[in-house]
């Protein structure tokens, strides 16, 4: 089994059922901090796919784009949990079902 | 947000990433990147600056409106669209210099464009933001 | 000429910068947007000028060859359009001068617009109508409509009332479906023939081996171009949304916006999907006569005058499909035709609104009465643009309609010619029903403040006026004498009908 | 022999981003599916981001794969700060399994601060065994 | 020729401002405008009843043969000259009857624009122009109608008036273009030469029809008769004028003047003649039930339209040379009673011809002109009227199909308008003086020149009706019937034509008393009325409000999704339909080798999400599986080469899903507010849209294009542009136009959420302050 | 692959209408990024779609030296995901303001300006 | 660390002066730059802290990585097998570490170690409340596994 190979239909595979995973809990919720965790770790997958797919390629570029990932991960929790904390937490009661 | 963890993590951030999103935009012409992208890494820098240090803060390292970075941007790319204009050849033509800078390569009208370019997007992001944070 | 092609592109956004940079200091904007109005009046005529000296011109904007660059095309078509939004942009500017000096009779808040941009926008939207009539680019089209849609997007909500919030929501979403199927269709069109530059697709198409798809994918363009132009029934954004912002905004809209989407109806129609006549402009011919007729009757119950006038623009924008529809040459210049008179009449009408409510008192013409007596001149400005929308001759909407009418019965179009006529009267009955009601009614002294109000002529209005009278007077000038108009209207037509004048020039370098 | 140090890393990677994932869909609360996503952030993409220095085997490659690396170090650990700050001054529920909660009202809504933790008085009524 | 239409345009724009110059004296300047253009006129008559024709052409829309070409011949002349001398009367007439009215000076205006326009369709060769002016005589009609636009009646009756003419003048506008097309030219003086091509061609039949809905709806034909009476709301002089002397006639002259280029066949005669004969008959007859004034000469009017469509019908030299002469002597003696009517009405402040009796002593001038009138209209000799007559029934008896049919009717009609003629000519003046809401004074000459010097000049032409035989009525006749006409004659000796003139007037008198019975059996012709044309046309205007109301509320419902509804009906009604109608559903083809499990699980991850983002309860939820979607779009964009784009994506996305959560946040659940139904109708559509973008996808994959113009970027990016990221030199230089619009786009985004924001807050603040 | 992505098309295209014809002001904006996605996706698709070949000359070469994907679609959706962005941002606030101002997520709310 | 900036700095001249610019070349030069910084500074008492920093350095990082497998592997298992082993809680730890930097970079590195989150920073800086998913059944040796490992490294690090 070449590199190839193995990353195509093992790596990738894997990659992506955790995103199937990590899906099932972005639309489970229940509160939006839950759906924030899950689309932050999903964002973590792609970083981690992107790996997988400089070295299946041999393209580098993808690596700036790991760095630009981590960064909007970053980004949108941060906005989330301020506006999250800002908002009226009453209405949040809603969401958890 | 009153979080030192966050506040202290933001001032460390914001330099790395805005030279970092000077750097995409630089290599944007070779490497996958450029002036949008450019532009929204330094707004996003900027976004985390403002919600963990308050607007206020942020203000005081960024005192321009960013109505000024819309208009320098358009203009700025404008400008570099027109240059071909004044030389006689259709607008938007690229002009390139003949000194090769390094790290950036020969000076050249698309260069200013996509810097151009890289100013509206932070100037358009940054106002929202401003924007969004002056409605609270 | 490569400055004077991309001028009405460039220009309308330097003066956007301008008057952006003036933001909060409204005399300057409204001294740098009058001026500047001026100046880009002078390039819409030069541009004209230009074009009928010289021909079909264009510039590859960045000196890339044809299909590979965008290419910036003014053919006479395109040259009358951009003159004509130049006109409107200076009898605009004009108009807003004193329109929103007044604020307490159109709208509290209206004296505030500039310092929300009210110029930079409009010469925004400007830079995008122009884009969309002069590039040689389909997808360049697309994003120019996007300018030009953001901006009256925000132009129609600028006051904030909840009506506007809901025209403009309304105009937004179904915009942005327009907006989805362009390019949707501009995809898959470069699917089938690799290119995007409008005279090499036209080129190409010819070449993509099942016409048939092509038929499929001029629909797309139909429904899009649709949306925009609001034919029918896809028109319904425009009577939700022209009535609830400032008269300005209205008029401007009301005359240019829907064109852009003719104009593009009429651009790829008579350029790129020709390979099928006997369906695709069969389809427009139906089109073109339920636009025309419901339209029409949309209007009929109806007592806002903008709403009336509304309405009237679905109508009269069925006529200029029909002109495309019939694809003829004197079809297509009526078409053309049509849209001159169009824009300057019904802008001119809105226009006229706009004084009629500050004058009467009211939109609602059941509330306004007897200005016949108080304002018998206003009264005249009203009856050239209304008798004009009802094709009264010798006036322009005459002659539009006339070749229209003519061209369909040449191709012996009867049914669809019974549809214009019909349409004709019932859109003089209209006009004259705003007539009756708001000039020769007694005022129902519903609106008690018209003792209040100065003339036309006060120092308050005679911004408002000047235009009015100068619209008019554009309008009894195309009628009285049509000759050199219709010439240039032919002149579009014949390009129009021989797109390989279009093609050679744009693609001279090539072949 | 590189490649299979590469394949070695991707593999770990890959797998801890699953288990990640699981653990995400799996535990109880919030506190716990963010404690769980976290060893992807660290863990996982580390040693896949190793795999592919290795692979290239280049300074530059490595120069910007430890940017990265330097990036994400800053990063995560803010990020999951803040999710677990948020979620407690929100009150999400915790797990009933949870043992102890030295945070209880300590949030002042006023300064968007915790006050200080009082050793002996408080530590006795904030420990409940589930 | 074209001066004259000229100084008449621009004498009815000044017309308001000479009035408010000089008030007194407006209405006996402006007079001398049509008096100067009678007198410009009246030398032309000598070169006319030589035979001559003048051809006057004037360039002005030459690409289209619009032009103005004016034609003198008799006809052209005839008229002209009655509307300009006429014309001269009436606004004299007016500076009287109008004085001192608060809006005199529009008033001359208005009769001087119609007058002009009036002359521009006597005059024009050209039939379009001639069309141009037809239209401008209905909207001076309009104007002149709803003068007294206070009052509802008057506006009612200027619009039916101008919706009825107008519809008929659009459907002539068609039958001209068409005859203009057949006949390959729009003069008349051509198409003369082409009248058989006209006759024969296919179109002669659809152009006959349109023609004379023009004609007929102006001329005030059955059924579209009713107008005309509503029209009587004008002013006295406008009612003279427009409304029986010239501008319904407008019908009648248009006939006349195609009758050389559209006669000869069945149907045209048939046609005129039997709407012609119930017109009379019907407008008569109508008359006789009417107590006003006004509304009696109305429908005497109409009857009098009637006669001449009539005769134009039978053709032939008698007919047409009669047609002429009762239009010239129904102008004179119509004109001078609608005077006469006026001057009553404005001495006594009534037009009800029971209220009027013995004002011979109080008005003599007046009673003067109505005699004379009188006489002419009941067909006294020596009176034009009776040459007139005469003629008609000259022509109705020597027709060569049921003369004794149409001289019947003829010899009826008459017979109701002699009683007519006692109704409004002697009735008032005779007897014994009945109180009036105004006590008459002696009329001032402005009001009793009018009538008496048309009613003399009846009387002289009938004395003498050579003065405009040779000069006017045959070479008139030479025009419509191209045929020498018969020479006109007070006395052709004892004939049975006498006999007819006799019993005519005989039988008017009866009627004349009859006509009190007949009144007071009104109810009856009331009902009638119920179903007769006016009624058609109030409930089509009552049903056009009505259904466009219905549409409006229909389509313009104010629900977005049924908007959306119709949008995606075209959609997917227009593209199914073409993929049918082109036979292209065998062409799809559908391979799923080469793909990665990955890919298909990304795939599916993706479509879940869409599905989830649907099927979530709340809008978070919403939003987040549709940020997944977005996710996994910029994965596909990563996985299969476009890494700027991935780039793009996720920033995007990230800032997207930002704003709509915080945007969404207010939002807490969505409500269950569609029913069951509509959410199945709704899943069918979108299922059946994206199966029609899937299908339209498949089939542009299976037929690429051959070469793309990015083979071009590729081997250029480097060499040319110097840039190795050859995406970003596309939007940088290739195209760097779009981007150019693209930042556009995101200023006006930014300026547009300020704005937005800005105002919704300063707003606020207003009402807060407002509040407090 | 294509074929896949068409379906994709095509379900996304499906979920974005009926998002649309919902009456929630929310989901139609939800259901207008759909459509952006699908739009955008089905320009990809119609471009080239092949793994691990992005159009980028290596460093070193004057042209692309294998078959890569089309560049021209990548600018294309490039524009269009910046505009669409820029679109669906003053969307958002404006979709704010209306429900704001209507105070209910009821697009049948709505009906004052066809009134 | 100005040191440490000065050891890069020699390392990028070696890279130079070799001409040979890639990682196993950096790393040799970074290590000449550390010999010769060493033999410079052997003499120097305040810059000799440097000498001893690296040893601290990679020290911290040593445990950070062991505790970082330590805490995914137990994590991991914990996920993947049904039964919980989980004890959680939020603690309170008292901090030594007084500036911004100090307290970041406790509070992150407790993060980054899967099993344990830093949730807050007390309002007087005297205490950090730290998650802990394997809470010790007494709380006292989990507050003291902190502050004697990572806190003592990190301030040996810092300091
Ligand atoms: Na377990
Ligand atoms: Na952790």
């Amino acid at each position: 089994m070449s590199m190839e190979n193995y990353i195509l239909n093992f790596i990738l595979p894997v990659l992506t059922i955790s995103m199937l995973l990590i899906f099932i809990r972005v639309f489970k919720g229940p509160s939006l901090m839950d759906r924030v965790v899950a689309l932050d770790l999903l964002v973590i997958v792609g970083i981690g796919a992107f790996s997988a797919y400089a070295v299946l390629y041999n393209k580098q570029v993808v690596i700036d784009i790991s760095l630009i990932l981590a960064l909007i991960a970053f980004l949108s929790t941060v906005a989330f949990t301020y506006y999250y904390v800002k908002g009226d937490h009453e209405k949040d009661k809603f969401d958890m079902n | 947000m009153n979080s030192v963890i966050l506040r202290t993590a933001t001032r460390v951030l914001l330099p790395i990433l805005l030279l970092f999103s000077v750097f995409i935009l630089i290599r944007g012409h070779q490497e996958p990147g450029g002036g949008f992208v450019g532009g929204l890494v330094a707004s996003m820098a900027f976004a985390l600056y403002t919600i963990a240090n308050g607007i206020g803060h942020a203000r005081q390292i960024f005192p321009l409106s960013p109505t000024v970075f819309l208009i320098s941007g358009l203009s700025l790319a404008l400008l570099s669209g027109l240059v071909g204009l004044f030389l006689g050849a259709p607008a938007f033509t690229g002009i390139w210099g003949s000194y090769e800078f390094p790290g950036i390569g020969p000076l050249s009208t698309p260069l200013f464009f996509d810097i151009g370019v890289y100013l509206v997007v932070f100037g358009t992001a940054t106002s929202f933001i401003f924007t969004l944070k002056l409605k609270e | 000429m490569n400055a004077i092609l991309i001028a009405p592109i460039v220009f309308p956004l330097i003066l956007g910068l301008i008057t952006l940079s003036l933001w909060q200091n409204r005399k300057m904007q409204e001294l740098a947007n009058t001026i500047g109005s001026f100046i880009y009046l002078v390039i819409g005529f030069l541009l004209m000028k230009s074009v009928l000296e010289e021909g079909i011109l264009v510039t590859q904007a960045g000196n890339w060859a044809a299909p590979f660059g965008i290419s910036i095309v003014a053919d006479t078509f395109s040259a009358i359009m951009v003159m004509i939004t130049s006109v409107m942009a200076f009898a605009i500017a004009l108009y807003s001068i004193s329109s929103m000096r007044r604020s307490n009779v159109i709208c509290d808040m209206v004296n505030k617009r500039e310092q929300f941009g009210y110029y930079p926008l409009l010469n925004m939207m400007y830079m995008g109508i122009n884009g969309a009539f002069l590039t040689g680019d389909l997808f360049n089209m697309y994003v120019w409509f996007e300018v030009m849609l953001i901006s009256s997007f925000i132009l129609l909500s600028l006051d904030g009332s909840k009506l506007q919030l809901e025209g403009t929501f309304k105009y937004v979403t179904i915009n942005l479906i327009s907006s989805a199927f362009f390019l949707m269709g501009v995809g898959l069109l470069y699917g089938l023939t690799g290119t995007l530059n409008m005279a090499d697709l036209a080129v190409k198409i010819h070449e993509v081996e099942n016409q048939a798809m092509v038929t499929v994918v001029a629909m797309f363009f139909i429904i899009c171009f649709g949306i925009k132009a609001a034919v029918f029934p896809l028109f319904f954004w425009l009577p939700s949304s022209y009535h609830t912002p400032p008269i300005s905004i209205a008029a401007i809209f009301a005359g240019m916006l829907t064109k852009v989407g003719v104009y593009s109806l009429i651009r790829v129609f008579t350029l790129i999907f020709i390979t099928d006549i006997g369906f695709t402009h069969t389809i427009i011919l139906w089109i073109s006569g339920f636009t025309m007729f419901v339209g029409v009757l949309g209007a009929a119950s109806q007592y806002d005058m903008r709403r009336i006038l509304s309405f009237h623009i679905i109508s009269q924008i069925g006529y200029m499909i029909l002109g495309l529809a019939l694809y003829t040459p004197l079809a297509i210049a009526g078409a053309v035709f049509y849209i001159m008179h169009h824009i300057i009449v019904k802008a001119n009408l809105f226009l006229v609104a706009g004084l009629v409510k500050r004058l009467g008192g009211s939109f609602d013409v059941r509330n306004v009465g007897g200005l016949v007596n108080s304002y018998p001149f206003l009264a005249v400005m009203f009856l050239v643009p209304a008798l004009s929308l009802a094709g009264i001759p010798p006036l322009s909407g005459f002659w539009s309609k006339f070749f229209v009418v003519k061209a369909g019965l040449e191709l012996q179009e009867y049914f669809i010619v019974f549809v214009a006529l019909l349409v004709g009267l019932l859109t003089l009955y209209s006009m004259m029903k705003i007539w009756n009601e708001a000039f020769w009614k007694p005022d129902p002294g519903k609106c008690t403040s018209e003792k209040l109000i100065p003339g036309l002529f006060s120092k308050k209005n005679i911004f408002m006026s000047i235009p009015i009278i100068l619209l008019a007077i554009i309008t009894l000038t195309i009628g009285f004498y049509p000759e050199p108009f219709y010439q240039i209207a032919d002149r579009a037509a014949n390009e129009l009908m021989n797109p390989s004048i279009y093609i050679n020039k744009v693609l001279g370098g090539v072949q | 022999m590189a490649i299979y140090f590469v394949l070695f890393f991707l593999t770990i990677g890959a797998v801890f981003i699953l288990i990640a994932s699981i653990g995400l869909l799996k535990m109880p609360d919030i506190y716990l599916r963010m404690s769980a996503s976290t060893i992807a952030g660290t863990f996982g993409v580390a040693s896949m981001l190793v795999a592919v220095a290795i692979h290239f085997y280049d300074f530059g490659i490595f120069l910007h794969i430890a940017g990265v690396i330097i990036f994400l170090i800053l990063t995560v650990p803010v990020g999951a700060h803040m999710l677990g700050r948020s979620s407690h001054i929100i009150g999400l529920p915790m797990w009933h399994k949870t043992v102890r909660d030295d945070m209880k009202d300590k949030y002042d809504h006023e300064n968007h601060t915790f006050k200080t933790f009082k050793k002996e008085g408080e530590l006795k009524n904030d420990t409940k065994e589930a | 020729m074209l001066n004259m239409i000229i100084i008449g345009f621009l004498a009815a724009i000044a017309a308001p401002f000479i009035h408010k110059a000089l008030p007194k004296f407006a209405g006996w300047l402006l007079t001398l405008v049509p008096l100067g253009i009678f007198i410009y006129l009246l030398p032309m008559i000598s070169p006319i009843s030589n035979g001559e024709v003048l051809l006057l052409s004037y360039k002005w829309f030459p690409s289209l043969d619009i032009n103005l070409n004016f034609v003198v011949d008799g006809l052209s002349l005839t008229f002209a000259l009655i509307v300009s001398g006429i014309g001269a009367i009436i606004v004299f007439y007016a500076s009287g009857y109008l004085h001192g009215h608060k809006k005199e000076g529009r008033f001359y205006g208005y009769l001087l624009f119609f007058m002009t326009s009036m002359l521009g369709v006597v005059l024009s060769d050209n039939i379009l122009a001639l069309f141009v002016f037809w239209e401008l005589t209905s909207i001076s009609s309009y104007l002149l109608i709803g003068f007294n636009h206070e009052t509802e009646r008057s506006r009612y009756a200027a619009l039916q008036a101008l919706l009825v003419t107008g519809g008929g003048g659009l459907a002539m506008m068609a039958g001209l273009i068409l005859m203009g097309v057949v006949g390959g030219s729009f003069n008349i003086s051509e198409l003369l030469n082409q009248a058989p091509a006209i006759v024969g061609h296919s179109l002669y039949l659809p152009i006959l029809i349109l023609i004379l809905l023009g004609a007929f709806t102006k001329s005030a034909q059955f059924p579209f008769h009713f107008w005309l009476p509503n029209a009587m709301e004008a002013p006295t002089p406008v009612s003279a004028y427009l409304h029986s002397a010239t501008m319904v006639k407008a019908g009648v002259f248009l006939l006349a003047r195609l009758n050389p280029v559209l006669s000869g066949t069945d149907v045209y005669h048939i046609t005129l003649t039997v709407f012609g004969g119930i017109t009379m008959l019907m407008g008569a007859a109508m008359a006789i039930g009417q107590n006003d004034l006004k509304r009696i000469l109305a429908y005497t009017t109409v009857s009098a339209l009637g006669i001449m469509v009539f005769l134009i019908g039978l053709g032939g030299k008698y007919a047409v040379t009669a047609a002429i002469t009762f239009l010239v002597v129904h102008s004179l003696y119509k004109g001078g009673l609608f005077l006469v009517a006026g001057a009553i009405d404005h001495e006594t402040g009534t037009r009800d011809i029971r209220k009027l009796g013995g004002l011979k002593a109080f008005l003599p001038l007046i009673f003067l002109g109505a005699i004379l009138a009188a006489f002419s209209y009941s067909g006294i000799p020596p009176f034009l009227g009776f040459v007139a007559k005469e003629l008609i029934y000259e022509a109705t008896s020597h027709f060569h199909v049921h003369p004794v049919i149409l001289t019947v009717a003829a010899v009826l009609t008459n017979m109701f308008l002699v009683a007519t003629a006692i109704m409004v000519g002697v009735k008032p003046f005779f007897g014994k003086y009945i109180q009036t809401p105004k006590h008459p004074h002696h009329a001032p000459v402005t009001l009793w020149l009018g009538p008496v010097l048309l009613g003399v000049l009846g009387l002289v032409l009938g004395a003498m009706p050579s003065l405009i035989s040779k000069g006017l009525v045959l070479p008139s006749v030479a025009a419509v019937a191209q045929a020498e006409g018969v020479k006109l004659a007070l006395w052709h000796g004892l004939t049975p034509l006498l006999l007819l003139s006799l019993l005519t007037l005989a039988g008017g008198v009866a009627f004349y008393y009859l006509s009190f019975a007949v009144k007071k059996n009104m109810a009856f012709f009331d009902k009638l009325a119920l179903v007769g044309p006016e009624e058609w046309y109030k409930l089509l205007l009552k049903g056009l409000v009505k259904f466009s109301a219905r549409q409006t509320a229909f389509f313009q419902d104010g629900y977005l999704r049924h908007y959306f509804y119709w949008i995606l009906a075209v959609f997917i009604g227009l593209i199914v339909f073409t993929l049918f109608y082109k036979d292209l559903f065998g062409l799809i083809r559908v391979d799923f080798t080469g793909i990665y499990f990955h890919e298909a699980l990304l795939v599916i991850i993706m479509l879940l999400a869409a599905y989830s983002a649907i099927r979530a309860k709340t809008v978070l939820s919403s939003v987040a599986a549709l940020g997944v979607v977005g996710y996994g779009v910029a994965l596909i964009f990563a996985f299969f080469s476009a890494p700027d784009l991935a780039l793009t994506q996720f920033s995007i996305e990230t800032l997207t899903v930002i704003l709509l959560v915080l945007i969404a946040y207010n939002v807490p659940r969505f409500s269950k507010i569609s029913s069951r139904r509509n959410t199945s109708r709704d899943a069918i559509i979108s299922i059946a849209a994206g199966l029609t973008v899937t299908v339209l996808v498949l089939l542009v994959l299976n037929m690429p294009s051959e070469s793309k113009i990015s083979t071009f970027f590729l081997e250029n990016s480097y060499v040319a542009a110097h840039g190795r990221n050859v995406v970003n030199v596309i939007l940088v230089d290739f195209r760097g136009l779009d981007t150019m619009g693209e930042i556009t786009v995101l200023s006006l985004a930014a300026i547009g959420v300020y704005t937005l924001l800005k105002f919704r807050s300063s707003r606020k603040k207003v009402n807060v302050e407002k509040l407090k | 692959m294509e074929s896949l992505l068409a379906i994709l098309i095509g379900g996304l295209f499906a979920s974005a209408i009926y998002m649309i014809l919902r009456r929630s002001i929310i989901k139609l904006i939800i259901g207008l990024s759909l459509l952006a996605h699908a739009c955008n996706l089905l320009i990809f698709t119609i471009g080239t779609v092949v793994r691990g070949k992005a159009p980028l000359i290596e460093e070193g070469n004057k042209y692309v030296t294998e078959t890569v994907a089309d560049p021209l679609p990548q600018a294309l959706i490039l524009t269009a995901i910046v505009i669409g962005f820029a679109v669906t941002a003053f969307t958002i606030v404006l979709i704010e303001q209306v429900y704001q101002s209507v105070g209910v997520d009821d697009t049948d709310k709505l009906t004052a300006s066809d009134k | 660390m100005r040191n440490l900036l000065i050891n890069v700095f020699l390392a990028f001249i070696w890279l130079a002066l070799t001409m040979k610019f890639d990682l196993s070349n950096f790393l040799f030069g970074f290590v000449v730059g550390f010999v010769v910084l060493w033999f410079v500074h052997r003499k120097n008492k305040d810059e000799k802290r440097y000498i001893t920093f690296l040893p601290r350095l990679f020290s911290f990082l040593w445990m950070f990585f062991r505790e970082v497998i330590k805490g995914s592997v137990k994590i991991g298992y914990d996920i993947v097998t049904p039964k919980h082993y989980m004890n959680p809680g939020i603690i309170a730890v008292p901090l030594d570490c007084k500036t911004d930097l100090e307290i970041t970079t406790l509070a992150n590195t407790i993060t980054l170690t899967p099993g344990t989150t830093s949730m807050a920073v007390s309002e007087d800086r005297a205490y950090i409340y730290v998650y802990n998913v394997y809470l010790d059944k007494d709380v006292q040796k989990s507050i003291d596994e902190i502050k004697n490992g990572l806190e003592k490294k990190i301030l040996e690090v810092l300091r």
